[in-house]
């Protein structure tokens, strides 16, 4: 009976995950084998679309922002031992307040804006995610059903208002008016531009270095602060939470409305750096996303950050690929989507069996080698 | 030190069950040791062992619920393989777990006929079990409603349930893994009634407890374990308690600690009246009333279940109290009236919970972070408004070195330390806070000699400065080494209190057991 | 147009809008019931409403269709039984995960086979279920009350609308009267005591989602070859998560489920006839509130201020004995 | 000269064998005729409108030509980026010099089928079943029940929409339900103006053994003998010749109306629908046209006052 060794976390946190994305990303490839294509091609299409150009990159680190801040929202939560599955309307509400501060406040200048909406924002997100919140805390009832629920009720509320509050007199879309021109967050084309840089034009805006240092924030709250500790004490072990006074419900309800404030962070990114309206159904997925890329991601920001720029790269590249090969649509990167989130997050065990045998084996002989 | 009996004895009789080399490893824990062991027809067959000496674990192998890694199982002489639990109850075993396997939501007779309904649609089987039910209640008096949800019941009927079960099924050999653990007296005194009963029918019993004054009244033969090992076998009528704990624990049983007279000072802990009620809403502590003064170590002594569990959690702000009033050092800490645990740290009342892994520990975190779980809000962790982690770290390998955890890595994940380690920098972390009182729970469950007698010391060390501490322990070894004064929960009450000069076990064991502590006390005499 | 006219049409929508719901809620039922939460509803609807629509057009049949909806729906039951039972996975990820890839793996393979920016062909009579007419509906058709509940309520749904109805009490007959519903809903509670009582633990959560699979395979099939005529990218439009929230808020129990799909169903109906009506007194209806309603009315459920809902105990759980 | 168009199709989808489709046949019209590839693009969410046009404007196609209202923020944005590009919108007016709007008097062509409806209509119950519920549409459904109640006065009109959002476009299972609860209530034939979800309108219409009435494309061939005619809206003819103009350096930007007098909206009579069409209809609806672009008869148009007389 050999002894079982713990594995090193460059396996355990790095490893693995590769692993299971490979496997992924493999079975993608049979897919499109299947509808018969080449899957090479599509790699390099993927590639291309994603990275073979200025602009390209441009619109990946524009997708990858949203996944950023969705990752971030359910790695918190999911710290707290909570499975957020509502980024998605968080955002969506979140967009909401930006747009109500946006077309409300539009006589305030735009630094003092850049931040009321931003708070905003987080009080329309935070707001969203503390019902399903509360009643996980105080009534039992399970987040994850909630959540789902209250995407639902969400999209419900925005089409009602986007109709028949938000719509513009006389216009047929459901979308609200565009917001003034001097609240919007700077294109990263014309920050380069001012600096005298030529940049390609693209969506990417100043909500990116924001993402970024959201992560850094988080990180240091959840390794670095009391409530961070608090919350991952609630995570990993309610009891002995309660029994060193870290009242879990009170942290649910933290934890669960951190989330939903960074969710909300999305409708910066497009709302007030994108869209510049507010538009039907504008979350497009990016709350579920989320929830691939903290899973991927290891609920580190680091990892997150990471997995988020595959996800901007899948969605940049495929759209470059609807483009480029006409059999395969869209719906190419939402199975390759699907996939990853399956072998990563729902078959995450799946290799570590065999793994941690080989790794043993290969330590003891190590061992052994040693020894002798 | 394998002193087997047996085959000379019992003749050409063969062995109800045999077990020959069955080894079993959970990861790194190694939970049986290449064990043998024989219990034969007609007998009740105890073993006993302390917390983790890997008792269920085999009995679990033998009833299909683990395998054994390796060693072979006989059952009345033939070699047996036993895959799953349905290969077990085919050649006749039957089991009582620690734990019941029952079915809250469903009722009695659904609980005894699964898995062996009688035919694909229920109807067909369930009246024939109803009678062979009512048949089985009566030849063991076991008398429960068949009708009755499984989760309403109390836990000695759903014992009897379990016990339902088996026979349901014809066991002819019975494993009832500590079943007295959760009973009051008189179940405990009807269930040995009916392993009577099913001894006279010829059926094999196997009884696993801790309490050695069980095993003496009921068994014919006794094996004990000891850290995975298979340490001795006996023939009840030829051993006795203190030889059997000897072995149990590996060498002789520390019954008194060395430590000087006590000198209590002020009251420091006031208990008035207090009711505390648990998740269910069932009263489990009633009208507690005590003190805990500054330099004694008070001990609360009772079979586990008692009520000390929900004591200790109200005292340390866990758990709300219903009734009564708390005080510590004269002002109001009652648990649920705006005071919570953290309140209580502030105030300087520091915890050892019972439940080690449940409570006191977060496993998936880093020593120095389980070494500040209730501190992490002390200025000494903070540097500007973020955890100084070089601070806490050093505080960690302060801890680590005081209470000799090994090994001494403030990084490492806590749940790769040892149970004993880990209990060690709970200690660590709860005693070096220096607090006015210390309330602590089986401080050494878990724990091996060299360690409990360390841990003792603390807690005495303690007590010397001028400190209050009340100690809830099963063991009343520990207690009655430990503690200056002794309170005897039964039922939820405290029914008497006996200074440690004046206990022995008989007396505390009849307090335990519910018996009057002034005809206790006279029992004692008479004897 | 008399009120009672209306009442019974709209009570036919009702009964044609909940019956992939009551289908679907039962598959979930039976999942749930053994342990294994099953968000896949909405992704394995979705499948099988593909796979049908796909085969129907290609054979010619409806039952063809069927069938092929249902190996789809089983095969993913069994993907998501890989991940959560065998590989002790997180169920509300795998969920997800069967959800997700089958909104993109369906618009995938029906552009690659027909096309039609992942539509599927129109189906003909023969390839679709056809309204089954009662004997003598047409002829009671006039007489009062009843005649229009015959003619119009009861009569003239297909096929799959009548099993939708008829599988609740054969899901309750299942559940609560035999052997195989007895372990699975004690597989649901505590899986120790089946695994001690000699039962594969394993086995028995197998077969409950595979139950599972061949429910949402027909509400599948119902929404693309019974009501429908073909595919269209995410046609489920939130139907399975509909199904999970009415399979919660009937506490897990078939007859509750099926009121509760009635109710939503209901309300789908209601709302889709309410839709830029502007009532008197009351002006336009916020359909979306309709819409919504179900949603709202689950949570009120959860948080437990209309009866509590408890779901099985070890609901969520992979059985884990040896850590 | 050398042209590189490109076509946006609006939620539904080229093959809706409405409206999108409609844009896709004069597309695909125009490729026969002259050999010019062209690119395409459906999207999947409101979000993909920009992404589509700048995407196409950036690899240089030109004129790219915007189908549906929804496109016209997104457009408004691109077309500002790309000054140099052209662009056709219908359905909606984007003034901006680089770009052309077409929009199209469906309440004429709607009148039309009203009138044909309201007489081949035994029960007089007619039905209308919307998409998203939009001004645009109840210009349709109001033009439609003109139509209806010239013919017959006592006719009854049932109206409904499908939803709020652009899903309302997409969703023939309840576009099925709908017609259904209308024919459970009397109407005999019902007219759609509903884009994909009118597919499921026609469906049901078949099943029940109504007659459904077509849009945009020509869909009477969907269900010979149940679909009663179809409100053809040229939008297959407003893209062939958004390319051809383009290619002949014709193109001007500005505002097109197409109605019946220009031919931009009509209704189709095929062998698909020759048996239910009667000479009596054929001549009823044919003077209606005739008073329509005379000017003897204004049909009202619901946009003008965001009212319907009826
Ligand atoms: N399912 C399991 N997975 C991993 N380790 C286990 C498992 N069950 C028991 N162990 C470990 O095996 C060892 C023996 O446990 P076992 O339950 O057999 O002890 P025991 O003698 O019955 O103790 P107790 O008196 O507390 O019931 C312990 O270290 C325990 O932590
Ligand atoms: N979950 C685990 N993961 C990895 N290693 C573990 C785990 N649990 C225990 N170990 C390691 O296994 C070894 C044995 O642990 P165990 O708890 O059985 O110790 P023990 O012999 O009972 O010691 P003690 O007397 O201190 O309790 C220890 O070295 C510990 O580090
Ligand atoms: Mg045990
Ligand atoms: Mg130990």
């Amino acid at each position: 009976m050999s002894k079982t060794v713990e594995l090193p976390r460059w396996i355990d946190v790095g490893a693995l995950p590769l692993l299971n994305l490979l496997l992924a990303l493999v079975v993608s490839g049979l897919v499109v084998l299947a509808i018969g294509e080449n899957p090479v091609q599509v790699v390099e299409i993927l590639l291309y679309g994603a990275f073979g150009y200025e602009e390209a990159w441009g619109y990946t680190l524009y997708y990858t922002t949203n996944f950023i801040f969705t990752g971030l929202a359910f790695a918190v939560a999911f710290h707290c031992g909570l499975f957020n599955i509502g980024a998605e309307g968080q955002a969506y509400i979140g967009g909401l307040g930006v747009t109500l501060a946006a077309l409300y406040l539009d006589f305030l200048p735009f630094p003092i804006m850049l931040v009321v909406a931003m708070l905003a924002a987080m009080i329309f997100g935070a707001a969203w995610a503390y019902i399903p919140a509360y009643l996980q805390a105080r009534r039992g009832s399970h987040v994850v059903i909630t959540t789902i629920m209250f995407n639902f009720i969400a999209s419900s509320l925005m089409v009602y208002l986007l109709v028949n509050v938000l719509r513009p007199e006389g216009s047929m879309t459901p979308e609200s008016e565009q917001i003034a021109e001097h609240l919007r967050l700077p294109f990263i084309h014309d920050i380069a531009a001012a600096l005298g840089i030529d940049m390609a034009s693209s969506p990417l805006n100043l909500s990116f270095v924001y993402a970024i240092v959201i992560s850094v924030m988080v990180w240091l709250f959840i390794w670095h602060t009391r409530w961070g500790y608090a919350i991952r004490t609630v995570g990993a072990n309610a009891v002995a939470a309660t029994y060193a006074g870290l009242e879990p419900g009170r942290f649910i309800i933290i934890a669960m409305m951190i989330s939903g404030a960074l969710s909300s962070f999305v409708a910066l990114n497009e709302v007030m750096g994108v869209q510049h309206r507010l538009l039907i159904d504008f979350t497009a997925g990016y709350g579920f996303v989320g929830i691939a890329v903290a899973l991927m991601g290891r609920n580190h920001p680091f990892g997150i950050f990471l997995a988020a720029l595959l996800f901007g790269m899948l969605y940049q590249g495929g759209a470059e690929l609807s483009f480029e090969i006409p059999t395969i649509s869209n719906d190419m990167v939402v199975v390759i989507q699907g996939l990853v989130i399956l072998f990563t997050g729902a078959m995450e065990h799946m290799f570590r069996p065999r793994v941690t045998k080989i790794y043993t084996a290969w330590r003891l002989r190590q061992d052994a080698g040693e020894a002798a | 030190m394998h002193q087997m009996h047996g085959a000379g004895e019992t003749g050409a009789v063969q062995p109800a069950i045999e077990l020959r080399g069955i080894d079993k490893r959970f990861g790194a824990v190694h939970a049986n040791k290449e064990i043998d062991l024989k219990v034969d027809k007609g007998t009740i067959h105890g073993i006993v062992g302390e917390n983790g000496a890997g008792k269920s674990t085999l009995m679990s192998i033998l009833y299909g619920f683990y395998q054994a890694d390796a060693g072979t199982i006989h059952v009345d002489g033939k070699l047996c393989e036993i895959n799953g639990s349905e290969d077990a109850i085919a050649v006749g075993i039957g089991m009582v777990h620690q734990h019941f396997m029952l079915v809250e939501t469903f009722s009695v007779l659904e609980n005894v006929i699964l898995g062996v309904e009688g035919g694909a649609v229920l109807r067909d089987g369930v009246e024939k079990a109803r009678e062979e039910l009512k048949r089985l209640e009566r030849e063991y008096s076991l008398n429960i409603d068949p009708d009755a949800i499984v989760g309403d019941l109390s836990v000695g009927l759903q014992q009897r349930v379990e016990i339902l079960k088996a026979l349901y099924r014809g066991a002819e050999i019975l494993i009832l893994d500590e079943p007295t653990g959760v009973l009051t007296p008189q179940e405990a005194d009807h269930l040995f009634r009916i392993l009577d009963t099913l001894k006279e029918q010829g059926k094999t019993v196997v009884l696993i407890t801790h309490k050695l004054r069980e095993i003496m009244a009921a068994t014919d033969n006794v094996s004990v374990m000891r850290q995975g090992a298979m340490v001795a076998h006996r023939k009840t009528a030829e051993t006795s308690p203190e030889e059997l704990s000897e072995l149990m624990v590996g060498r002789k049983v520390l019954l008194r600690l060395e430590k000087g007279e006590s000198n209590p000072a002020a009251t420091v802990l006031k208990v008035d009246n207090l009711c505390v009620d648990n998740a269910q809403g069932v009263r489990k502590v009633k009208n507690a009333t005590f003190t805990v003064r500054a330099g004694e170590i008070v001990g609360i002594a009772g079979v586990s279940g008692n009520g000390q569990s929900e004591l200790l959690e109200a005292l340390g702000g866990i758990r709300s109290a219903s009734e009564g009033t708390v005080e510590l050092n004269r002002q109001d800490v009652t648990a649920g009236k705006g005071v919570d645990a953290a309140e209580l740290r502030r105030r300087g009342v520091a915890h050892v919970p019972e439940d080690r892994h449940r409570m006191a520990m977060v496993t998936a975190f880093s020593a120095k972070e389980a070494a500040i779980l209730g501190y992490e809000d002390d200025p000494a962790y903070q540097k500007g408004g973020l955890l100084d982690w070089d601070a806490i770290s050093a505080a960690t390998a302060n801890m680590m070195s005081e209470f000799d955890v090994r090994p001494d890595n403030p990084d490492l994940k806590a749940a790769n330390f040892s149970g004993g380690n880990q209990q060690k920098l709970v200690l660590a972390r709860e005693i070096m806070r220096d607090p006015e009182l210390l309330l602590v729970g089986q401080p050494t469950r878990g724990v091996d000699i060299g360690a409990i007698e360390f841990i003792h010391k603390r807690i005495v060390a303690m007590r010397d400065a001028g400190k209050a501490v009340l100690l809830v322990s099963v063991e009343l070894d520990e207690i009655m080494s430990l503690a200056d004064r002794i309170l005897v929960m039964c039922d939820g009450a405290i029914i008497g209190e006996v200074a440690a000069s004046e206990a022995n076990e008989r007396v505390l064991g009849l307090m335990m057991a519910g018996v009057d502590p002034n005809e206790a006390k006279a029992a004692e005499g008479q004897a | 147009m008399d009120t009672f006219q209306l009442i019974i049409l709209l009570l036919d929508a009702t009964l044609r809008t909940s019956t992939p719901l009551i289908l679907a809620a039962l598959a979930g039922m039976f999942s749930e019931r053994s342990g294994t939460i099953n968000l896949a509803l909405e992704g394995m609807m979705l499948g099988g409403a593909f796979s049908a629509a796909a085969v129907a057009f290609y054979v010619g049949s409806p039952w063809v269709g069927l069938l092929a909806a249902i190996a789809t729906t089983i095969a993913l039951s069994l993907l998501h039984g890989f991940a959560c039972i065998t590989h002790k996975g997180n169920q509300v990820v795998s969920g997800m995960a069967i959800n997700i890839l089958m909104s993109g793996l369906t618009a995938l393979v029906g552009i690659a086979l027909f096309a039609q920016g992942g539509k599927t062909p129109a189906l003909d009579k023969g390839s679709r279920f056809q309204p089954i007419t009662f004997p003598g509906a047409d002829a009671v058709q006039d007489v009062p009350v009843l005649g229009l509940i015959y003619s119009e309520l009861l009569s003239g749904h297909n096929i799959l609308v009548y099993v939708a109805f008829l599988a609740v009490p054969a899901a309750w007959w299942v559940m609560y009267r035999t052997r195989f519903g007895l372990r699975l809903r004690a597989v649901g509670e505590n899986p120790g005591a089946v695994d001690t009582a000699g039962i594969g633990v394993v086995a028995m959560r197998y077969r409950a989602v595979i139950c599972s699979g061949v429910l949402v395979g027909m509400s599948g099939a119902y929404l693309s070859t019974a009501q429908g005529a073909s595919f269209l990218q995410d046609m489920t439009a939130g139907k399975g998560y509909i199904a999970l929230a009415a399979m919660v808020f009937g506490k897990w129990r078939p007859f509750p489920a099926l009121a509760a799909c009635l109710l939503f169903g209901f309300l789908d109906a209601a709302a889709t006839r309410l839709q830029g009506v502007v009532l008197p007194g009351i002006g336009e209806v916020p359909v979306q509130l309709v819409q919504a309603l179900p949603y709202i009315l689950t949570v009120i459920l959860l948080a437990g201020f209309i009866g509590r809902a408890i779901p099985p105990k070890a609901l969520g759980r992979a059985y884990v004995k040896e850590r | 000269a050398e042209i590189n168009p490109a076509v946006v199709y609006d939620l539904g989808g080229r093959f809706d064998r409405s409206f999108n489709q409609a844009a896709y046949t004069g597309a695909e019209k125009y490729k026969e005729d002259t050999g010019t590839e062209y690119r395409d693009f459906e999207i999947q969410n409101d979000s993909q409108r920009e992404q589509a046009m700048r995407n196409f404007a950036r690899r240089g196609m030109n004129p790219i030509v915007a189908i549906g209202f929804s496109q016209a923020s997104a457009l408004e944005k691109v077309a500002k980026e790309f000054p140099e590009t052209k662009f056709t919108i219908v359905d909606m007016v984007v003034d901006l010099p680089n770009v052309q709007s077409v929009v199209f008097k469906e309440h004429e062509g709607s009148f039309l089928v009203g009138v044909l409806a309201a007489m081949a209509s035994e029960t007089g119950k007619v039905g209308f079943v919307g998409g998203m519920d939009i001004p645009l549409i109840r210009k349709f459904a109001c033009g439609y029940a003109q139509g209806v109640k010239y013919s017959n006065g006592d006719a009854e009109v049932f109206q409904n929409m499908t939803g709020t959002t652009g899903a309302a476009w997409n969703d023939p299972v309840k576009g099925g339900e709908l017609a259904k609860s209308q024919f459970d209530r009397g109407a005999d034939v019902v007219y759609h103006a509903a884009g994909g979800t009118g597919v499921g309108v026609l469906q049901a219409a078949a099943d029940a053994g109504k007659l459904g009435i077509g849009v945009d494309s020509n869909q009477n061939g969907l269900h010979p003998g149940s679909v009663l005619t179809s409100m053809l809206k040229r939008v297959d003819v407003a893209v062939y010749e958004a390319f051809e103009a383009a290619a002949n350096d014709t193109w001007e930007p500005g505002l097109t109306i197409l109605g019946l007098a220009e031919g931009g909206v009509d209704w189709a009579l095929d062998e698909n629908n020759e048996s239910l069409i009667t000479d009596e209809m054929k001549a009823a609806v044919a003077e209606a046209k005739e008073a329509i672009i005379s000017g003897n008869l204004e049909v009202h148009d619901y946009m003008s006052d965001s009212a319907c007389p009826m």
